[in-house]
This record gives C-alpha cells, sequence and structure tokens, in this order.
C-alpha cells in the first residue's frame, strides 16, 4: 500500500532546542495510527512540524506525492490534512456555527461529507450552543468544536492531538466510537492519544517517541505490558 | 544584565557629566541646554517605564504629569512669588506628590480596563487634563505662560547653568537608582508577574489592583518631578507640555530604549533626542528618515535597544 | 563670548512643517529675497541665517531659539508666526544676547506691561488689523455682527480689537476650538439661525480656506456678508478666490501698494518663486532690511548693542508698506488700508488697494509700555 | 426648534465621517490587532489623492475613483512593507513602528503636494443646499456624505458579520496559526482587509476633502478621534463603531453648539467663553471614560472566557 | 429538617455555599448549588462537559460573582470578598488550563505565594530575595511536588506535564486551608497522571480538597466524596461507591469503560 502520510528522518525544534532527533514512519491509506509517548517526547512538535507550524522542520514529510517541508501551512492543510490541535483552540470570537463553517471545505467524493447537521448528531450539545460565542464555551465542548471543525474540512487524514482530554468518560467513549467509525469509513488518522486501551482497539498501528527519537513502533497487537513500561512506565 | 548595556548606561552618564567641563571650556551652552533636555526626558521615561514597561500597562497619557510638575512650578511663581513656595525644596516633593495622587486616580479609574481599551482610557484623561491647561486663562490659556521666577534652590535657582543641569542628571541617576530599586523589590516583581499572568497573581493572594495603582503613582510622581524641571529648564510652561503627541513621543522613547528594561528609557531617550539633534540639523525632512528608522527598530529589534545589546532576565 | 568670526549671524525660526508650513515657506523665501536684493552683506560683513522649524509648537520654538543663541551665536533671532510660540522663546533669545524681531506674530503682552528693549515686531499688533475692519463696518453703519475667532491668544487678541472700535451691536460671539476644529457646521448653523446682518471673523491660513468653504456650501455666502481678517491672504487666495471674490478685508500692505520698495520685493519674488507674496512675506522682507539698517548704522559693529538698539529704533530702512516707524513698545506705527478681492483679467484673483482707512495707527496698548524712547541720534 | 434638528443632522454627518474612519479601524486594529497610528495618514493620502486626480481628470467621480485606488495601493505596498512585520507583535511596538510611518508619511506628503493646503471644490451637482423640512437647510455635499457613509456602513456590517470572509477574518485574526492549519491564506487574507481598511479611509479623506483643507496633519487630528470611537464602540465591533461615530458626532456638535452658550448662564462671559471650547473638546474624552468605566470593554463588547480557554 | 441539616453543616465544613447560582443569558451554569467540604476531606465533583464544575470552581474562588447564593469559609461569610482575600482566608485553586507565570523561574513562581502569605509583597525597597528562610519553604514546596531539580529554569519552557506539577506548587504556596483543582490531570501521561494522584493523596488530609476531573481511576482514587453535577445542578452525591453503583450514573456519565 502506498503510504499516505511519509516521514522520513524529520528533525525539529525550537530555537537551538532540538526536539526532535530523526523520526521515520508511514501513515497508509485508511490507516489509524497512533503516536504515544510521554510529556514532552515530541509528540506536539511532530504534529506541528508535519502542519508547518514548527519553528524549524528538517528531512523529508511526504503527503500523498508532495513534499509538505516548507510549504505554507494553509497549502498543507489545503492538501487535505484536517487537525484537532493540542489545547483545542477553537476561535473564541466566532459562534459555534461560525466556528464549524468557516474553514469548511466541500468533502471529497466517495466519502460522505461532514456537515454541521452531521457534526450535531455525533456532538447534540453543540447543538444547544451554536450561537454562543466559542469563548463561552467549557473545556470540554470546545474540545467537541475542534474536532467537529476539523472534521467539516472532510480531510484524507484526520490528525487528532490529544482529542479526548478534558472530556467525560461517556464522551470519550463516544469520540472513540466515531474514530472506529471514521475508520471503518476508510478514513486516515493520526492521532495522539494517551489512553491505552482504545489505542489498542483502533488503532492499526502504533509509534511510540521517546526523546524525539521513535523507541517502539509495531501493530496494536505488538503492544505488550513490556513495552508499555519501558516506554510509557504504565 | 548584560555587559553591553551596563557599558552604555556608563558611557552615557560619564557623556552627561563630562558635558559640564566640556560646555565650560569650549564655550557650547547649548550642549548643556540639549543635555539638559534629555536628562529631564529620561527622567520622564523611567517613570513611564515603571507602568508602561514592568507593570505592562500601555499607558499614553503620562504628559499630562509632567505638565502637573511644570504647572506646579508656574502657578507657585505666579500666585506666591518671594515665598517658601518658589523653593525647589517645597516645589520638588508637591508636584511630586500632585502628579502622583493625580497618577493614582487616572490610574484606579482606567485600570477597570484592559488593553487597548486602556490605552484609549489614559490617553483620553490626559486629553482632558490638557484642555483643562488650555482654559487656564489666567495662566496663559493656550499660549502657556512664561516663568517669571525658577525654582529657588539657596541663593541659586533651577533656572539654567551648571548646577541646574547636575541637577538633573542626578535626579536622572536617583530615579534610575529608585526604579532598580522599586523593580526588583517584592512589589516590583508582583508588577512583573502580575504583567505575565495577572489572574494567577489574584490567585496567590496578591490584590494586584493596588499594586497598580502604587506603580502609577510612582511614575507620576518622577514625571511631576520632570516637570518641575522642564518648566525651569524652558522657563515656560504651556499646555503644549500635556498634548497626546508628547505621551506618544515618551512612550516611543520607552520602547526604542527597551521597555520594561532599566536603562531602556535611558537609552531611548537618548537615541530620540540625538537623532532628532542631529538629523534636523542636516535636513528639515528629517522625519522621513527618522521615521521609518524606528520601524526598522521594530522589525528588527524587538526589545529596543536594549534588546538589541543582549537580552537581560527579566529586567 | 559670542563673538566667533566676522559674520552676522541671524536665525530664523518659523514653521516649516505641519499644516501650516506654507506661512514659513513664503516667509523663508522671502527672507533669502531679501538677502540677495541686500547682496548678503550687512556693515560689511557677510550674513548666514541659519533656518529652523518650530513645528507651530512653543516647545520647539523655544528648544530652537535656544539652539539658534547657543550653539549659532545669531546676533538677530526673527521669523515667528505664532503668538504662543513667540511667547515661549523671545525671552531665551533676548537671554542669549540677541535682538528678537517678530515678522509676523504680535502679542499684546509684549506690546504693553511687558514690552521689552531688544525685542521689535515689523508686523503690527493683533488688535489693529481688526480695529480697522471694525472702522470700515462703522463707517457703512452696520450693527448686528456676530463675531467669530478661535479661541486662542491670537484669536482673542483680534475679537478684543474688533470690539473695541465696532460701535455696532453684536449679535453674538463665537469661539471655536483651537488648533483641531474639524467642521463648522455647527457654528454656521447657529449663524443661519441667528441671522446677523454680517459676520466679522478671524481663521487664519487653512482655517480660512476652511471656513469660507463651508459657509459657500452652506448657501451664506450670498445672503450674510463675511467680513474676515487675516483669512484671505495670497496663499489660499488660489484656493478660494471665486468664493471670496468681491469680499473685502483690512490690510496693513497689499502687493500692489504703490511704493518703489514694494515693487522690488514683489517683482524680484515673482520672479524668483513664481508666484504672488503674502504678507506674511513682506514682513519677513521688512524685518531683514531692518536688520540690515541697523548694522549698516553701526558699520558693522555688533558688540555695541545700545548703537544698535538705537538704529533698529529709527527703522531707517525703505519699508514695503511705504512710511514705517516704531512705537515706544517697538510694535510698528503705520497705515492700514481695504482691499478687496479682484478677479484679473487672467482669471487669477487678487487683493486691490482701496482706500486708507488708519493713517499712521498705533497700537491700543503701546501708552502701557514703560520703554522711553531714546532720542535719536 | 429647526435650528436643534439641523444642529442634530450635522452631528450625524460628522458620525458618518467619523464611522468610515474607524470601519476601517476596527476591521485592522479591533479585529486584526493592529494598533495602526498611521491609519490617519491613510485619511490624509485619500485627501490629497482626490484633489491631485480631480485636477487631472476635471471630474470629482472619476479623481475619488482613482485616489480610492491608489489608497488602496499606498495600503497594499504598506502592508507588505511594514505592517506584516507587526501582526505578532505586542501592541506596544506596534504604536512605535506606526508612529514612525506617521513621521514618514507626513514628511512625504509635505515633499509630494507641497506646505500649502489644497483644496477641493465639491463637484457642481453637490453645491447646492437642499430643503429637507421648512426651515431646514441643509448643503447637498453634506447629505451625500450621510448617505455614502451609511451605505458603507451597511456594507461592512454585511461583509464582517455575514460573510465567510467576515468569519475567516475573525477566526484568522484571533488565532493565525490555526486558522492556516485549517486551510486559510491569512497572508493573503490580512493583505486584503488591510487594503480594504486602507480604502476606507481614504474614502473617509476623499469625502471630507471637499467639507475641509487638504493638508499635512490632518490624520492626527481624526486618527484619536477614531480610535475614540473603536473603542467606546467596543474593539472589533462593527456595529458599535457606528453607535459610538454617530454618538460621538451628535455629542461633539451639539456640545460644540449648546455648551458655551449654557455656561453663559452660569459664569460671566470671559469666562464662559474661555471654559466652553475647552469644556466641548474635552466632552468625547470625558464620554469615553465614562463609557469604558461603566462599561469597561465598550457599548458592544465581544465577550470573553479566560478560565478554560488556552 | 433542611435547618437541622444546616446547622450541623456549618458546625462541621471548612467551606460551605449554598445557592450558587450563576446565569449567562439564558444558560443557567449553576443552578441553585448547595456544596460543602469538610476538613480533611477530597470532595470530588464529577459531571459531564458543560455541566457547570468550572463555573462552580469560579464561584467558590470569587473569580466568578454569583447571581445568587452565599459561600462561608471556617464560618464566615466569604461571599462578598475578592480573590486575594480568600486566598488569604486560606482558599487556592489550579487551573483547567495551565495558569503559571512565563518569564519567571520556577523558584520565583512559588515564591510569590509564600510572599502574599507573608504579607511581604508590598515591601518596595529591598530586594526581593529568593534565599533564607523564603528559599527553603519554596524548595520544600518543589520538593512536594517533586520539581527540585528544574528551581532556576524558566517556567515557559517546561513541559507540559512538568507545568501542571508547578501548577499544584503554586497553589500550594499560599499555605492553602482549601485547595480547589480542576482537571489537575488533564494533559498528563499515564505515568505523570499517576504520580500526579500521588501528589494529591500526599497533600491531602491537611489540606481539605475539591477535586474536579475526569479521570474516573483518579477520581475514584482519591475522592472521600464525589457530587456529580449535570446542566448546572447537583444530581447526586455520596460515598464514591454509591455513585459508581448508580446505573443513572454509569449509562449518563461514566459510560462504560470503568
Ligand atoms: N514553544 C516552545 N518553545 C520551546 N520549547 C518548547 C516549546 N514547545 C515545546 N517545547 C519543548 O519541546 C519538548 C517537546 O514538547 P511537545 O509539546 O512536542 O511534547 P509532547 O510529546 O506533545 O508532550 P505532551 O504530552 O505534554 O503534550 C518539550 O521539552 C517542551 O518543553
Ligand atoms: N462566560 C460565559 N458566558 C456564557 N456561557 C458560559 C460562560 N462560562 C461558562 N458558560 C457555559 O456554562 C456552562 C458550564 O461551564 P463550565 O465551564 O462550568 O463547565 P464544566 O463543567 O467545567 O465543563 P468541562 O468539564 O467541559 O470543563 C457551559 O455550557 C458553558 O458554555
Ligand atoms: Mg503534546
Ligand atoms: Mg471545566
Amino acid at each position: 500500500m502506498r503510504p499516505l502520510l511519509r516521514l522520513e528522518g524529520v528533525e525539529a525544534g525550537y530555537g537551538a532546542a532540538r526536539v526532535l532527533n530523526g523520526v521515520s514512519f508511514d501513515v497508509g491509506a485508511g490507516e489509524v495510527v497512533a503516536l504515544m509517548g510521554r510529556n514532552g517526547m515530541g509528540k506536539t512538535t511532530l504534529v506541528r512540524s508535519i502542519l508547518g507550524l514548527a519553528p524549524w522542520v528538517r528531512g523529508r514529510i511526504l503527503f500523498e506525492t508532495r513534499e509538505l517541508r516548507a510549504q505554507p501551512t494553509y497549502r498543507i492543510a489545503r492538501a487535505g490534512i484536517g487537525l484537532v490541535p493540542e489545547g483545542r483552540q477553537t476561535f473564541p470570537n466566532l459562534t459555534v456555527r461560525e466556528n464549524l463553517t468557516a474553514t469548511a471545505t466541500p468533502g471529497r467524493s466517495g466519502k460522505e461529507p461532514w456537515t454541521v447537521e452531521r457534526v450535531l448528531t455525533m456532538f447534540p450539545q453543540l447543538g444547544e450552543r451554536l450561537r454562543a460565542m466559542a469563548n463561552t464555551l467549557s473545556g470540554g465542548e470546545q474540545q467537541m468544536l475542534a474536532i467537529g471543525r476539523a472534521l467539516m474540512t472532510n480531510p484524507t487524514l484526520l490528525v487528532l492531538d490529544e482529542a479526548t482530554e478534558g472530556l467525560s468518560p461517556a464522551l470519550r467513549q463516544e469520540i472513540w466510537a466515531c474514530l472506529a467509525m471514521l475508520r471503518r469509513q476508510g478514513q486516515s488518522i493520526l492521532l495522539v492519544d494517551k489512553h491505552v486501551a482504545p489505542i489498542r482497539r483502533i488503532a492499526d498501528r502504533i509509534v511510540i517517541l521517546e526523546k524525539g527519537r521513535v523507541a517502539w513502533r509495531g501493530s496494536a497487537g505488538g503492544l505488550t505490558d513490556d513495552v508499555l513500561n519501558r516506554t510509557l512506565g504504565v | 544584565m548584560s555587559r553591553a548595556v551596563l557599558l552604555l548606561a556608563a558611557a552615557l552618564f560619564v557623556v552627561l557629566l563630562a558635558a559640564v567641563p566640556a560646555a565650560l571650556l569650549l564655550d557650547l551652552p547649548y550642549l548643556l541646554f540639549l543635555f539638559q533636555q534629555l536628562a529631564i526626558l529620561a527622567t520622564a521615561a523611567v517613570g513611564l517605564n515603571l507602568v508602561l514597561g514592568y507593570a505592562g500597562l500601555p499607558a499614553f497619557g503620562h504628559a499630562a504629569f509632567v505638565g502637573i510638575g511644570s504647572y506646579t512650578v508656574g502657578i507657585l511663581a505666579t500666585e506666591l512669588p518671594g515665598t517658601l513656595f518658589t523653593s525647589a525644596w517645597v516645589q520638588l516633593p508637591l508636584a511630586a506628590a500632585l502628579a502622583g495622587l493625580v497618577a493614582a486616580l487616572i490610574g484606579a479609574v482606567s485600570l477597570r480596563t484592559r488593553g487597548v481599551a486602556f490605552l484609549m482610557i489614559t490617553l483620553a484623561f490626559g486629553q482632558m487634563l490638557y484642555f483643562a491647561a488650555v482654559a487656564l486663562e489666567r495662566y496663559g490659556g493656550d499660549d502657556g505662560m512664561i516663568l517669571v521666577a525658577p525654582s529657588r534652590l539657596g541663593e541659586q535657582n533651577l533656572s539654567r547653568g551648571v548646577l541646574s543641569y547636575t541637577i538633573s542628571v542626578a535626579v536622572l541617576a536617583v530615579a534610575l537608582y529608585v526604579s532598580f530599586r522599586l523593580m526588583r523589590s517584592p512589589f516590583g516583581t508582583v508588577l512583573r508577574g502580575a504583567a505575565a499572568n495577572e489572574r494567577r497573581m489574584q490567585a496567590v493572594g496578591v490584590a494586584v489592583h493596588r499594586y497598580r495603582i502604587g506603580a502609577f503613582a510612582a511614575s507620576g510622581a518622577l514625571c511631576g518631578i520632570a516637570g518641575v524641571l522642564l518648566a525651569n529648564h524652558t522657563a515656560f510652561i504651556s499646555p503644549a507640555t500635556l498634548a497626546w503627541t508628547r505621551s506618544v513621543e515618551l512612550a516611543v522613547m520607552v520602547l526604542l530604549g527597551g521597555a520594561g528594561t532599566l536603562f531602556g528609557p535611558l537609552f531611548g531617550a537618548a537615541a530620540f533626542v540625538l537623532l532628532e539633534e542631529v538629523l534636523s540639523g542636516v535636513t528639515e525632512h528629517w522625519r522621513i528618515v527618522f521615521g521609518p528608522l524606528l520601524l526598522l527598530v521594530v522589525l528588527a529589534a524587538p526589545g529596543g535597544i536594549a534588546g538589541l545589546l543582549g537580552r537581560q532576565s527579566n529586567d | 563670548t559670542r563673538e566667533r568670526g566676522e559674520g552676522v549671524r541671524i536665525g530664523f525660526v518659523t514653521t516649516l512643517t505641519g499644516g501650516s508650513a506654507a506661512i514659513g515657506a513664503d516667509m523663508r523665501d522671502a527672507f533669502e529675497l531679501a538677502l540677495d536684493h541686500i547682496g548678503r552683506e550687512m556693515g560689511g560683513r557677510p550674513v548666514t541665517v541659519v533656518y529652523e522649524d518650530d513645528g507651530q509648537n512653543p516647545d520647539t520654538g523655544l528648544q530652537k531659539t535656544e539652539r539658534l543663541v547657543q550653539r549659532d551665536g545669531v546676533h538677530f533671532v526673527t521669523g515667528y508666526i505664532w503668538s504662543n510660540v513667540l511667547l515661549a522663546s523671545y525671552r531665551a533669545g533676548i537671554d542669549g544676547g540677541a535682538f528678537v524681531i517678530s515678522a509676523n506674530a504680535g502679542p499684546s503682552e509684549l506690546a504693553g506691561v511687558q514690552c521689552t528693549p531688544n525685542f521689535f515686531s515689523t508686523s503690527w499688533q493683533n488688535d489693529q488689523t481688526p480695529m480697522a475692519m471694525a472702522e470700515v463696518m462703522n463707517r457703512r453703519n452696520l450693527t448686528n455682527v456676530y463675531v467669530l475667532a478661535p479661541n486662542y491668544a491670537a484669536g482673542r487678541n483680534m475679537a478684543a480689537g474688533f470690539k473695541r472700535t465696532f460701535k455696532g451691536t453684536i449679535a453674538a460671539e463665537e469661539y471655536t476650538q483651537w488648533p483641531d476644529q474639524l467642521d463648522f457646521a455647527a457654528e454656521l448653523a447657529k449663524i443661519r439661525a441667528a441671522n446677523p446682518s454680517a459676520v466679522w471673523f478671524f481663521f487664519p491660513g487653512n482655517y480660512g480656506t476652511q471656513f469660507f468653504k463651508q459657509y459657500a456650501q452652506a448657501g451664506l455666502l450670498g445672503q450674510i456678508p463675511l467680513y474676515s481678517t487675516f483669512s484671505i491672504d495670497a496663499l489660499n487666495l488660489g484656493q478660494i478666490g471665486e468664493l471670496v471674490a468681491g469680499s473685502q478685508l483690512t490690510q496693513h500692505w497689499g502687493a500692489d501698494l504703490p511704493v518703489a520698495a514694494n515693487k522690488r520685493f514683489v517683482d524680484g519674488f515673482r520672479a524668483k518663486y513664481g508666484r504672488t507674496p503674502s504678507f506674511y512675506a513682506a514682513q519677513s522682507y521688512d524685518s531683514a532690511m531692518l536688520i540690515k539698517s541697523a548694522v549698516d548704522a553701526t558699520r558693522g559693529n555688533l558688540e555695541d548693542r545700545d548703537a544698535l538698539r538705537a538704529a533698529l529704533e529709527r527703522a531707517n530702512f525703505e519699508s514695503v508698506r511705504g512710511t514705517f516707524r516704531f512705537g515706544r513698545n517697538h510694535y510698528p506705527v503705520q497705515d492700514f488700508h481695504l482691499f478687496e478681492v479682484v478677479r484679473a483679467s487672467d482669471g487669477a484673483y487678487s487683493l486691490k488697494l482701496g482706500e486708507r482707512i488708519f493713517a499712521a495707527h498705533a497700537d491700543p496698548y503701546v501708552g502701557d509700555c514703560p520703554i522711553a524712547q531714546q532720542a535719536a541720534r | 426648534m429647526t435650528l436643534f434638528l439641523e444642529q442634530a443632522l450635522n452631528g450625524l454627518q460628522l458620525g458618518v465621517l467619523l464611522f468610515l474612519l474607524s470601519a476601517g479601524l476596527t476591521l485592522v486594529f479591533g479585529i486584526m490587532g493592529i494598533v495602526n497610528l498611521a491609519h490617519g495618514s491613510l485619511y490624509m493620502l485619500g485627501a490629497y489623492f482626490a484633489v491631485t486626480f480631480t485636477g487631472w481628470t476635471g471630474s470629482f467621480l472619476l479623481g475619488a475613483l482613482a485616489a480610492l485606488l491608489a489608497t488602496v495601493i499606498v495600503g497594499i505596498v504598506l502592508e507588505r512593507v511594514a505592517i506584516r512585520g507587526l501582526y505578532d507583535r505586542p501592541h506596544l511596538e506596534q504604536v512605535l513602528g506606526t508612529f514612525g510611518l506617521i513621521l514618514f508619511f507626513n514628511e512625504g506628503a509635505r515633499l509630494v503636494f507641497g506646505p500649502a493646503g489644497l483644496s477641493l471644490a465639491p463637484p457642481a451637482w453637490l453645491s447646492g443646499q437642499v430643503t429637507l423640512l421648512p426651515g431646514v437647510v441643509y448643503p447637498s455635499y453634506r447629505l451625500a456624505v450621510l448617505v455614502a457613509g451609511i451605505a458603507a456602513a451597511g456594507g461592512m456590517y454585511w461583509l464582517v458579520a455575514r460573510t465567510r470572509a467576515g468569519m475567516l477574518l475573525r477566526a484568522a485574526a484571533a488565532n493565525r496559526n490555526m486558522a492556516e492549519a485549517l486551510g486559510v491564506n491569512s497572508r493573503l487574507l490580512f493583505l486584503a482587509v488591510f487594503a480594504l481598511g486602507a480604502g476606507l479611509s481614504g474614502l473617509a479623506g476623499i469625502l471630507a476633502a471637499p467639507l475641509l483643507t487638504v493638508r499635512v496633519g490632518m490624520g492626527e487630528e481624526v486618527l484619536l478621534l477614531a480610535f475614540v470611537v473603536v473603542v467606546i464602540g467596543g474593539i472589533g465591533s462593527i456595529r458599535g463603531a457606528l453607535v459610538a461615530a454617530l454618538l460621538i458626532g451628535v455629542l461633539d456638535t451639539l456640545g460644540r453648539a449648546y455648551l458655551p452658550g449654557a455656561l453663559r448662564f452660569a459664569f460671566a462671559g470671559p469666562v464662559a467663553d474661555a471654559v466652553g471650547p475647552a469644556l466641548s473638546s474635552m466632552l468625547i474624552y470625558f464620554a469615553m471614560a465614562v463609557v469604558l468605566v461603566v462599561r469597561p470593554r465598550g457599548l458592544f463588547p465581544t465577550s470573553a472566557r479566560t478560565d478554560v480557554a488556552a | 429538617m433542611r435547618a437541622v441539616d444546616k446547622a450541623a453543616v456549618l458546625a462541621e465544613p471548612l467551606l460551605v455555599a449554598r445557592g450558587l447560582t450563576k446565569r449567562y443569558g439564558g444558560l443557567v451554569a449553576n443552578a441553585g448549588i448547595d456544596f460543602d467540604l469538610r476538613p480533611r476531606e477530597v470532595h470530588a465533583v464529577i459531571g459531564p462537559n458543560g455541566g457547570g464544575k468550572t463555573t462552580l470552581l469560579g464561584q467558590l474562588m470569587g473569580e466568578i460573582e454569583p447571581d445568587a447564593g452565599t459561600i462561608a469559609l471556617t464560618g464566615a461569610d466569604i461571599t462578598a470578598l475578592a480573590v486575594p482575600e480568600r486566598v488569604l482566608r486560606g482558599l487556592a485553586r489550579s487551573y483547567q488550563v495551565t495558569s503559571v507565570f512565563p518569564g519567571f523561574t520556577v523558584l520565583e513562581n512559588v515564591a510569590f505565594g509564600l510572599r502574599a502569605r507573608r504579607r511581604t509583597t508590598s515591601r518596595f525597597w529591598r530586594a526581593a530575595r529568593t534565599g533564607g528562610e523564603l528559599g527553603e519553604a519554596a524548595a520544600a514546596i518543589l520538593r512536594r511536588v517533586g520539581l527540585s531539580g528544574r528551581s532556576g529554569v524558566d517556567a515557559a519552557v517546561l513541559s507540559h506535564g512538568e507545568q501542571r506539577q508547578l501548577e499544584i506548587a503554586i497553589a500550594l504556596s499560599t499555605t492553602p486551608k482549601v485547595l480547589l483543582l480542576d482537571e489537575p490531570l488533564a494533559g498528563l501521561g499515564v505515568d505523570e497522571g499517576r504520580r500526579m494522584v500521588d501528589l494529591i493523596a500526599s497533600i491531602a488530609g491537611p489540606i481539605a480538597i475539591v477535586l474536579v476531573e475526569h479521570d474516573m481511576d483518579a477520581v475514584f482514587a482519591l475522592a472521600d466524596r464525589i457530587t456529580v453535577l449535570v446542566d448546572g445542578a447537583v444530581i447526586a452525591s455520596g460515598a464514591p461507591d454509591a455513585i459508581r453503583a448508580d446505573p443513572l450514573m454509569r449509562s449518563a456519565y461514566l459510560g462504560e469503560d470503568l
């Protein structure tokens, strides 16, 4: 299978500080890859590197057939990458509906496109608050909004950075169910999360980062307690 | 604080002091006039920096506090000539107290707002004081007034000459020292910490508002003192001293030198005054060079001159 | 300690930037023309002039004056458009050992009790020109006049001068914000409502232009006659000539005053700069000539200040306004004339000299001035 | 009564002019977060261009159109050269940088257009007066300004509040990186908005040119007023800017019309004459201070919550 | 019945809220909440997103002004007190989103609270020292949260987990009697989360804690009592086991991955 996203020896950092020390892995089309690691190991930096948001990046990042590095962020996004960023980052001065529609892009053929209605069936709670400014939402509501917003760009590759953070257990489960459903529909996903059990259930492959390097990589089945203990301290 | 910053500050003071013998020996009275103006403006900028730089509050009405200092001298000289009230020993503390008090009041009201609204409300208060000065018909109204009696200092006075010059430089040094003490004291760290995270500062039990009003008062008082010196220096007091463009110029000095750094205001005032002097000597169109120069500083050297000379940890 | 080299050094403080820069430019150009005419020489010495911009700001004017006397060691400081700039600066000039010669600003302060030996004016005292205008209006038996002036010292002086002489009733007095009033709509509406028989006003330079335009747009132009002072001059006539054609004003000088010195000045100015000089320019030209007359009289001796002062007081030069002498307070005693805006055959507008309103008129403050006139030597 | 009506109309007209000025400012300053002191310079340039181009073309409409275009082009160049570098900077640094721009534009205008003030006549078909009501005669040009301003206000409101471009703009202004990460070309967007703001400011200058003397420094006179309007209205709120502009226009005009008279009741003539204009100048600043004290975030604040947002 | 209840409560608890109400337009974020915290207790507040938990903490802390209701701390009414005054009476909180002092070292971050507590923040002439007794106190707090090695580092460059630890340290620096924690585990990895649970357990006891958290493992590990907020109202309150057993809870909030 031709990889959708390919990282080759990616290095990145802030100022002089290097955070990523040569990371390589692929995300295949239709595949769900989970990125794990302790705090501060570089997961978010990696996500930012893909989207051209890290201050500096070296190495190769290929999406479909395009080299992403040195492209402006908006082009990367328009190439079909939808981001749910760490820390939600909803647009505070837009209403919930505007947050969803402002950056929405029409769906690519072959998949059921995401619309406001479809997002609301997943997060009915947002429906009650469609006209509220995003900055009045609770933390969890903002998280839902961030997910909905990324889906509304109908991305080829959905990238979620700690998308279940701050969600209630029930809602968290719904998110996992939704991701599982997306996977069944052939959506490619790169996700960063700390919840081992659901990741085991839905990820095809898992990459674990440690100090900016890939410490372990393999199929979900191969993620033994031993590995977990060694890399995540679980 | 970086070495380069210290060196430059020391060099500036050496130049300020060396100007006295130089002016006397080489017969360059204008040098003293110019440098005294620099020292006075730098003192006001040091005052403004307490609020604008350290406390991170974009105050744009500080020319009014300088004006309060100036009008204090002017009005006392007109109303109570020959009394105790024309003594510098009375006028300086009185002007400082008055300007500090008005600053505290304005601060207390303005601090209800944040950010750009704060900027505008301080500017609005500055404008109100400006128009109040214009309405002082008895003291020249829009025309301003000539200072008939400079502040007395024993047998001498603050109007002109080496004594007045030396005092202005000394006041600048004291202002810098006060700023230094204030800002590394617990009070100062609270101000800087509140600039970094106001809500958190409240939540560790500090009533930020009060400290900021205190900073306003101190800053207004320094500006008031600068105003006393300025009135004596120019022997003329007019509403133009309180104009909003003056407030902006003061802020530009602070920012040009490096807001929130000890010596930034000094550097900024020096750069501003000297550049204006030199460039305007070359061409009357000097602003066409000076303006883009300011822009360039912002684009190329965030943190102003002090920033250019090396980042310092927190002051 | 101010003797440095041979030449006569003159400082010229005026407004070269901002909204009123045109006035400053006119004054500077006239001063340069005067220097051309006198061969850049006074009393056998070369003349150097340093022009400084006051930005229409008293503080800046003071600083520049300070710079002129202290750094450049000038013997004379002249220029000064604005009363407040002059008031801020003249002490510094005099204390710095220079003679201060205002070429425009004429505040009442320096004409009365505060008059001072080393200050001279080649223009007029603020009250005089409006007094002449009031005299004209008296002669026409106008009553119920609306008075309008900006709220700053010159504006108040002018209004005071007008009211001192005007005998009719005053419909209303209005003082507008200065210097930043954008719009006169509120005042114009009030004028329309008051329906006076005439309006007298003073708005200098650009403000005058603005007022005339809005007056015309409000449809008042044909309805209520306008009498103005210092609001129409060679600088704005090109812009508003059409609006103010036929309108009358008083002035101490006009480009068509039939005086030999004036012809030389006006022709020279037109030839050199391709435009008609304003009264600001005329005063500036005169100030150069005045200085020359004094330096010539002392044969270039700049040290004998009493002699210089006495020579200045004699004003022994050919003024562009004809006869010219100083009063005790060192303000001119001069004629005032009526002028009318006319359209020439080439379509350009100009000021045409009319009758003389005042002859050898002295300002009303001169009596308060304690200076005793020195005996003419 | 008719006088009051006329004064109120004068106030509205001034308000509309102020709105045009502050509409551009609200876009650039309220929404994009740029404190652009040089906003007034664009107003000045618009006026200068209008005089120049009307002179060249002989037609006010053509001249105005060309002037608008020219101001927009200046805006575009300005954004690329200077403003772009200021987006991610603290407000204070923006103040410093754009203060430099004021100096540059003022001096540049003086060099290019000369030191003398310039004047522009309104087109012949607008130089008369209309009788609105018996006894209320109003200059047609001022009426035209009123109409043009209201049209621009409507357009702006529609653009920012109702269109996707407006949404994207607000999104990008709040969080540029995030907007980019969702496919928004924020550079282009900001450029377009800045140009639009410049155009609005230029339009205000063009419309004001026949009323005023066009001269260096006219920008700073109105800059403060425009900032006052934006802040009173609530930063970033078009609706707020409209309401505040009208409020300030009416307040200023009525203050000038009635305050001195009212003061004369209370004080002796000369005192009232001196205090009146000063007090009416102070009036709008006083109004702003009062509004901000009562409603620290302006009349139409955009609400905010800080305890959970990153 | 109610009066008796109230009397009993007033005698005992540290923190008592009665009828706390907060509306935003039509939305009722807190609808007449009665809440209390007893000495030595960890009282968890859970509930779906938007249930009103953060709003409740905000009102307890004084950052959000209640539309109705009263709050008392150790028997004294504090409803009208501003945030700093409440802090000086023993309240402290952490935030859902990390809220530290960037640009200041970790040690200085903690020193702010210590000085406020010692009421030395208004000293304006002597230098603010971070040595001596104050330094030792700060070091002790940093040791407690596991940040000893990082005391000289700028808080802005700490990793997310470390910032969460610092967040707790800052809250502890005011020597609170009552600590309000808003999702202290948010953003922490499994390992770091576990350490945070240990940390909270270690400070609990002398300090009574209100814990808002979505991580149920942590909640059940730490809580002595649990209150459930849904749509701004308390729908259940009681011992952890009772809450866990509540079938309504399971379906409505906890989901199945318990
Ligand atoms: N803006 C920044 N400037 C400097 N250093 C940074 C910045 N952002 C992150 N870092 C550092 O980069 C390293 C990696 O951070 P990153 O956010 O990528 O980690 P992470 O794996 O996503 O952690 P977490 O699970 O806490 O989100 C950390 O050591 C962090 O301190
Ligand atoms: N300033 C505000 N303006 C309008 N609505 C608000 C405001 N603050 C909170 N709300 C609303 O009040 C409700 C409760 O918010 P709160 O933050 O207390 O929830 P929470 O229980 O902490 O949720 P989460 O678990 O997601 O953090 C939410 O629906 C939120 O949108
Ligand atoms: Mg991360
Ligand atoms: Mg919450």
